[in-house]
């Protein structure tokens, strides 16, 4: 990783000496080895706290949003993942493809330092990660942990490669992997209504509503939320009954279904720890099995299922028969 | 409802049915006018098409107390705005499939295509439906207990 | 602060019988907003609507609310109502307490209750009504007919004589459709070319009228009074406007073997053609297929023989691009394949022929020059059977479910003529029943019987096979309760109709309504039944619905009464219940656009304030409200819910969810 | 100072609950929040920090203020408040030191003039018993508001080991609480008290974030503060989201709400957020319009605002919340160290 982060850095610098890009979106350290936050750089000197490591999870297509309609052009670097939600905003004409330059770098899957901490690893001062170990150092003394326990949810079943580059940094390709990310929708799918209804009020009864999933969301790139805007009749700032938990995370999986990349973003950053992304990932296992395996963000072009039809479509009550299949 | 309430009988759902004006509120009125029965529980809101029917209206009758939400379009092929039930139907397909996978009952929501000229079916879908969901019980799940507050 | 009205009908005894109406009056008084409420025996009457009209002078009322039957019924009446006292015809919501009600329900007590839920849910919408006004668009003074069969014929004729210009389109080389392919007609039995061909060479020579002979519709955009139509004119490889018809060219012709659509494939034609004598224009076309210069590169034999120099083996499709303010369809019909009757054994003996073919046989410019001979030897056929209801009525799937309306008059008249012609000539008929409705029709019908002496039996037809030459014809004689066998020489199906299939994508490209069997869809059967439900679309002849010719003259003329009626406006009023942006709200993603069936909606980039002085140029939505038909596609598909729909409201149907809810 | 051994905490709670509710670390889903005990409730004594803070107990994320009951077009308006005699008592347990101290700091707003009656009729029944910190982490900064995290105040405060919670009551309330668990509670545990308490201190001293300077945030300097340009910077990954000031334990924000019943409307209040966009959204407009001015009014308030209020106490007291949960890593201590003082460096 120290090798991709140099190699990121020297073109993060060219660029920005060069005067191609007017700014570079990245990451920059944080206060430990594990805290990095999403950056704009606007001069070589400001690159002094550039980094990219096993922690820098975070999605920084949406950022762009904003950023690229500033004057010139903006340099960013994205994971496979994050390149879904880029091309996406793209299609969805929130970003100006032509005003950003796209660095595709590799990932290898990220860490999660609260399921780190959660091993019981605590006052972290540094981390290496060789393989599939994940040594680190703690005021305590040393600790080895197995990275796949550790890594960010969204990467566990992750098998996404680049789909928007103007050029790339990667040493080394991740190998592709024998994974079903739908597994555990199939494991609720397969529960009874009772289980399942039990399992969702268990989880979205921690809900505080901080909106953190809405507002990291790249598909939520709404100028108002509807759940901001008084005048929808389903606002609200907090979840006053259980209905409103349920109501939130409902609307919102709609809003998005057919526009989620599933990068996973939501689960990231909910303090509770919601598995949110098994909400957006049923819409999709839905829209593969019923209208055909569709990616969102693969393309910058084309309709979504949802605003697309076929006149043989499968009837709502047909999918309940299990005839849809 | 206090002047024209009756004392608290059996359970009896309240069903809110969305209409589209062209095929199902036809479907409806033909029902009507040929005297064909359904329970009072029914009510019908008409809009233009069932494309306009989203997911926020349904979602609103369950918080609200509703027991079942029917949605009534043209046949597939059939809809005055040409493409519109096509929207309707993949829309719901997902939505019903998504309730269900949060945990409410399948049976409390339902598709159904009614023409104008299905005055029967139309009856008979809602008949069937009523049952269905009385079979059911009160929704207890995706309701809004505030509303109900006071009473 | 709103003042709601609320107005309660009894519909006499209808709404009044099961709902307790003074009741309803009484208990929705006390609503919030609610500052008048009454009830009347039938608030759709004159007396009814003065009313209306009185209560909402004298209380300053700022909305109204009709409990009285379906407001697909009466709803424009209230509307209109409100309107000449002075308010937004759009503050006007109609509670359906009859059709959803009252009709219904028995219990006195439970309709009474759901009535009065009713009315609430509709002050809840009320109260969230704005008034709308209805936009302006402008008409284009020129109405497009597709389909140069009598319906077109007779539309655009009426229409160019009020004055107005008229496009005909027809997708075959001549106007005249299936009129002309006809020998006689009922109940009259005139000529059928004698009374057609007038008109079309009045089409022809009319200054107001273009006919886009050999032409098809690609593709149609906008609006009500000013539909964007683009129309392939397809390639003829004759030069319309030099071609003299002299017909030399069909003489030269050395390629003689292409089938004669016109005179239903039982002859043959050269690959160079005029359809038939009198065909407007009067203009050869090449069928490509069966041409050898086409085909080979070498003959070129009609080129050289044409005096004015009019063929041209290169000429492509042209499109030409106009402007219409109404479409009238009037494509037409086909008979049906009989392939699926196996048990007549059409596909089998050359003299198992369909009703249009005898037609053509029967036709002196016919392939046997009207003489009647059977097509396997050209003999004179003795015995005739016709079978009736071939695939009409036919609810196995195989055919059609409806009655095609006039097989049995044509059936009838072939009969006649048959026996007036040949009286030596024995004729059964075997039907299910004789439907004979329309002025003289049944007289004709009992003169073939009566006078002519044609044998009539009830009956079907179980199988028809060839034994030794001849036609056996096995049915069942329902009268006399046996089964019998006719031996015949020619047997005769009266195909059922179906409309022309072209039509589906002149519905698709309309956006107008078809039904199951492919008939274009009225917008309503009995007071709107020549108009579609699209706006500016109008529908004549057998499209719409099985007719024959006085019936197909009648609806064309009444379309073009309709279309008269829109394009001597000079601006139309439209539709306000359409979608609308909430620009500050809208992020242009352009979800919205990909369902809209109209196109109704494009992006235009607009400067917003942020406030702190700054501003930013955003993408956002722009709804044509001309071209939006208001169908709300597109408001579900918005997730900020910029989208919405005028008169039926996000916040107005959630208002409305609620009151429905709250029992 | 009495203990009692771990195996009988159960007890503990279930005697508590007998009189009063108790309000307590429980587990549920895989994360610790305050909630109402009950049988079979997996309570997490142990675990640091709580996803929300107790806070909730005196200012719950929602809370009916009024109704409106209608009938046809008649009103009545219904003080809920009627209703607070017949609540139960509450024990709060198990609060740490630096929440301790933030239910101080929340006291000073709404038990300050206005009073608001709906907090200081939960906080006047409520006896809370604090627990000291065993294994205080990286992102925990007490240390730097005065906080001594092996020795919080309360009614009742508490030590937990291996075997015992220690415990020793402060104050009248937590005599009469000591009294009615007394059966269960046995004499001792000094020594293993002081011996936990200067173990914890030294982790304390180690800390990474226990030296930082808070020099710079004063009143004067006030202007100077709200102008500096690092704000832009510090503030660009903000996604806006509510997280930091939903798992604060001194945010008191709210809003005020209705909701339509069948019967009425319900009036409520429920927690807002100045990171939220329309938080300052008045009639006449919005008067933040960037996430910078929103993101800075959080910090100023915590840092400048409110101590030049309420005699220099900060608004914050180091819980390091926001430090494990901004999904962006932004946070307090980044804002202190930016432009908190000299010794920061």
């Amino acid at each position: 990783m120290k090798e991709v982060e140099m190699k990121m850095l020297e073109r993060a610098k060219a660029l920005l000496e060069s005067g191609e890009v007017a700014r570079v979106v990245a990451w920059k350290k944080g206060d430990f080895c594990f805290d990095p936050s999403p950056a704009v750089f606007e001069s070589v000197e400001e690159l002094d706290t550039f980094v990219y490591d096993w922690f820098c999870g975070a999605n920084l297509s949406k950022y762009l949003i904003q950023i690229a309609k500033k004057e010139g052009k903006t340099a960013v670097f994205l994971k496979p993942c994050d390149t879904y939600s880029f091309n996406q905003l793209v299609k969805e004409h929130r970003i100006d493809r032509e005003k950003v330059y796209v660095i595709a770098v590799e990932c290898l899957a990220k860490l999660d330092v609260e399921k780190m901490k959660a091993k019981g690893v605590s006052m972290i001062e540094s981390v290496e990660v060789v393989d599939k170990d994940v040594h680190v150092k703690t005021a305590y003394g040393e600790e080895t942990l197995y990275k796949p326990d550790v890594v960010l949810t969204k990467c566990e079943t992750c098998n996404k490669t680049h789909q928007a580059k103007d050029e790339e940094i990667i040493l080394h390709e991740r190998p592709e992997r024998d994974v079903n990310r739908f597994a555990e929708v199939e494991k609720l799918e397969a529960m009874t209504e009772d289980e399942r209804f039990a399992f969702w009020r268990n989880q979205l009864s921690k809900c505080i509503r901080c909106n953190a999933c809405r507002n990291v969301c790249p598909a939520c790139s709404c100028v108002k939320c509807v759940f901001d805007n008084p005048a929808s009749g389903i606002s609200a700032k907090a979840n006053d009954d259980q209905f409103e938990e349920q109501l939130f995370h409902i609307i919102r999986a709609f809003h998005v279904a057919g526009r989620c990349t599933d990068c996973g973003e939501c689960s990231r950053v909910c303090p509770q720890n919601i598995p949110l992304h098994l909400l957006n990932r049923k819409f999709i296992k839905d829209i593969d099995g019923l209208y055909g395996e569709f990616q969102a963000g693969e393309t910058t072009e084309g309709k979504t299922p949802l605003t697309s039809f076929t006149e043989g479509d499968v009837e709502p009550k047909d999918v309940f028969n299990g005839e849809a299949k | 409802m206090q002047d024209v309430s009756t004392e608290k009988k059996e359970f009896t759902p309240n069903i809110v049915a969305f209409c589209c004006n062209w095929c199902s509120y036809a479907g409806a009125d033909l029902a009507g006018s040929s005297r064909l029965t359904y329970p009072a529980n029914v009510k019908i809101i008409r809009v233009p098409c069932s494309c306009r029917v989203n997911p926020m209206f349904v979602l609103k009758a369950f918080q609200r107390g509703a027991d079942g939400v029917i949605l009534c379009g043209c046949h597939p092929g059939d809809c005055h705005y040409v493409t519109g039930n096509y929207y309707t139907r993949r829309r719901m397909a997902l939505l019903y499939s998504f309730l269900n996978y949060m945990g409410i009952e399948k049976e409390r929501t339902r598709v159904e295509w009614v023409s104008a000229a299905e005055g029967a079916r139309f009856a008979s879908v809602m008949n069937d439906f009523v049952k269905q969901v009385t079979e059911l019980g009160e929704n207890k799940r995706l309701t809004d207990l505030r509303v109900k507050e006071g009473e | 602060m709103q003042r709601i009205g609320v107005f309660i009908c009894w519909c006499g005894s209808n709404i009044a019988a099961t709902v307790d109406v003074e009741k309803v009056a009484e208990v929705i008084k006390s609503e919030p907003g609610v500052v008048y409420a009454a009830n009347y025996q039938y608030m759709c009457s004159e007396n009814g609507q003065q009313l209306v009209k009185q209560a909402i002078k004298e209380h300053n009322l700022t909305g109204i609310v009709i409990g009285a039957c379906s407001p697909r019924m009466h709803e424009a009446t209230f509307r209109k109502a409100a309107e000449a006292a002075g308010l937004n015809p759009y503050m006007v919501e109609v509670a359906n307490i009859r059709e959803h009600c009252s009709w219904i329900h028995k219990d006195m007590e439970e309709a009474t209750e759901k009535a009065v839920i009713l009315v609430r849910t509709a002050i809840a919408k009320v109260k969230l009504n704005a008034p709308l006004m209805a936009g302006e668009s402008p008409v284009v003074k020129r109405a497009l007919v597709i389909g140069g069969g009598i319906a077109g014929i007779q539309a655009a004729l009426d229409i160019a004589d009020a004055g107005f210009e008229v496009d005909i389109v027809e997708k075959n080389a001549t106007i005249g459709g299936r009129m002309a392919q006809i020998d006689k007609t009922f109940p009259t039995l005139d000529c059928s070319a004698c009374i057609l061909t007038p008109k079309m060479v009045d089409c022809a020579q009319h200054e107001k009228i273009d006919i886009l002979s050999y032409s098809e519709v690609e593709d149609v955009k906008g609006f009500v009074g000013n539909f964007n139509v683009k129309i392939r004119r397809k390639a003829r490889f004759v030069d319309e406007t030099k071609c003299t018809g002299c017909k030399i060219c069909m003489e030269k012709c050395p390629s003689k073997k292409g089938l004669n659509e016109f005179n239903m494939n039982l002859n043959t034609r050269p690959a160079i053609y005029i359809p038939f004598a009198q065909a407007i224009p009067n203009v050869a076309v090449i069928d490509p297929t069966q041409c050898i210069k086409m085909k080979t590169g070498k003959c070129g034999i009609c080129q050289k023989f044409c005096g004015v120099g009019a063929i041209d083996y290169e000429q492509k499709d042209t499109f030409i691009e106009r402007q219409y303010g109404a479409i009238v369809v009037a494509t037409g019909f086909k008979p049906i394949s009989v392939d699926n009757f196996n048990e007549y054994g059409y596909n089998d003996n050359k003299d198992v022929i369909t009703s249009l073919e005898l037609e053509r046989l029967m036709n002196a410019a016919g392939p046997t020059n009207g003489v009647l001979l059977r097509p396997s030897d050209g003999e004179h056929p003795k015995v005739i059977t016709f079978i009736q209801c071939v695939g009409s009525r036919d609810t196995s799937g195989c055919g059609k479910p409806y009655c095609s309306k006039i097989c049995c008059m044509y059936t009838a008249k072939h009969a006649m003529l048959i026996r007036e012609k040949y009286p030596d000539t024995e004729v059964h008929v075997f039907y299910i029943d004789v439907r004979t409705p329309g002025k003289n029709y049944d007289e004709f019908f009992r003169r073939a019987v009566e006078q002519y002496g044609v044998d009539y039996i009830k009956g079907m037809v179980g199988k028809v096979y060839n034994e030794n030459g001849k036609l056996m014809v096995q049915g069942s004689n329902l009268i006399d309760n046996e089964q019998i066998t006719i031996e015949s020489d020619l047997v005769v199906l009266a195909a059922a109709i179906e409309p022309e299939p072209s039509v589906r994508k002149i519905a698709t490209l309309l956006t107008a309504s078809i039904d199951t069997n492919n008939f274009l869809t009225e917008s309503h059967a009995k007071l709107r039944p020549v108009e579609s439900p699209t706006a500016g679309v109008y529908l004549a002849g057998v499209c719409q619905g099985p007719k024959d010719i006085p019936e197909t003259v009648s609806q064309a003329s009444a379309c073009a009464a309709k279309v008269i009626g829109l394009l001597v406006k000079d601006k139309l009023k439209t539709n306000p219940c359409v979608a609308t942006p909430d620009e500050t709200m809208c992020n242009g993603c352009s979800q919205c656009a990909n369902v809209c069936p109209y196109g109704a909606i494009t992006y235009v980039e607009k400067e917003f304030r942020l406030g702190g002085g700054k501003t930013e140029i955003r993408r956002v939505a722009s709804v044509n409200p001309a071209v939006c038909q208001g169908c709300g596609a597109c408001t579900v598909t918005c997730p900020s819910g910029a989208m919405d729909l005028k008169g039926f409201s996000s916040k107005q149907i959630m208002s409305e969810v609620e009151a429905i809810c709250k029992m | 100072m009495y203990r009692i051994s771990k195996e009988k905490l159960n007890d503990l709670y279930a005697k508590i609950n007998e009189t009063s509710g108790l309000y307590i670390p429980v587990k549920r889903a895989g994360e610790v929040n305050y909630a109402v005990w009950g049988e079979g409730k997996e309570v997490s004594l142990e675990t640091l920090k709580t996803v929300k803070s107790p806070k909730s107990m005196f200012f719950p994320q929602t809370e009916n203020m009024m109704k409106f009951k209608t009938d046809g077009k008649n009103i009545e308006v219904i003080d809920v408040r009627e209703q607070f005699d017949e609540r139960r008592p509450f024990v709060l347990f198990g609060v740490k030191a630096c929440d301790y101290k933030a239910i101080e700091v929340l006291d000073k707003v709404f038990l300050g003039d206005p009073v608001d009656s709906y907090y200081k009729m939960r906080r006047e029944t409520t006896t809370i018993v604090t627990l000291a910190c065993s294994r205080p982490e990286e992102s925990c900064f007490c240390k730097v508001f005065d906080v001594d995290a092996t020795a919080p105040q309360g009614d009742v405060t508490t030590w937990l080991d291996a075997e015992y919670l220690y415990w020793q009551a402060n104050t009248e309330k937590g005599e009469a609480l000591t009294a009615l668990v007394q059966e269960l509670l046995e004499e001792g545990g000094e020594t293993e008290v002081a011996t936990q308490q200067a173990q914890t201190k030294a982790v304390i001293e180690r800390l990474p974030f226990s030296n930082l300077d808070l020099s710079r945030f004063t009143p004067e300097n006030l202007n100077a503060l709200f102008n500096e340009k690092e704000w832009e910077e510090m503030s660009e990954a903000c996604l806006g989201c509510g997280t930091c000031t939903f798992v604060c334990p001194t945010c008191q924000c709210f809003d005020i709400r209705d909701f339509k019943t069948n019967e009425g409307v319900i009036r409520y209040r429920c927690w807002d957020s100045c990171m939220y966009s329309d938080f300052t959204l008045m009639a006449h407009g919005n008067s933040r319009t960037t996430q910078m001015q929103r993101f800075r009014q959080r910090f100023m308030h915590k840092l400048v605002y409110y101590p030049s209020q309420y005699d220099g106490t900060y608004s914050c007291v180091g819980c390091g919340r926001c430090v494990n949960k901004c999904p962006q890593n932004l946070n307090i201590v980044k804002v202190i160290k930016t432009l908190g003082g000299k010794n920061n460096d």
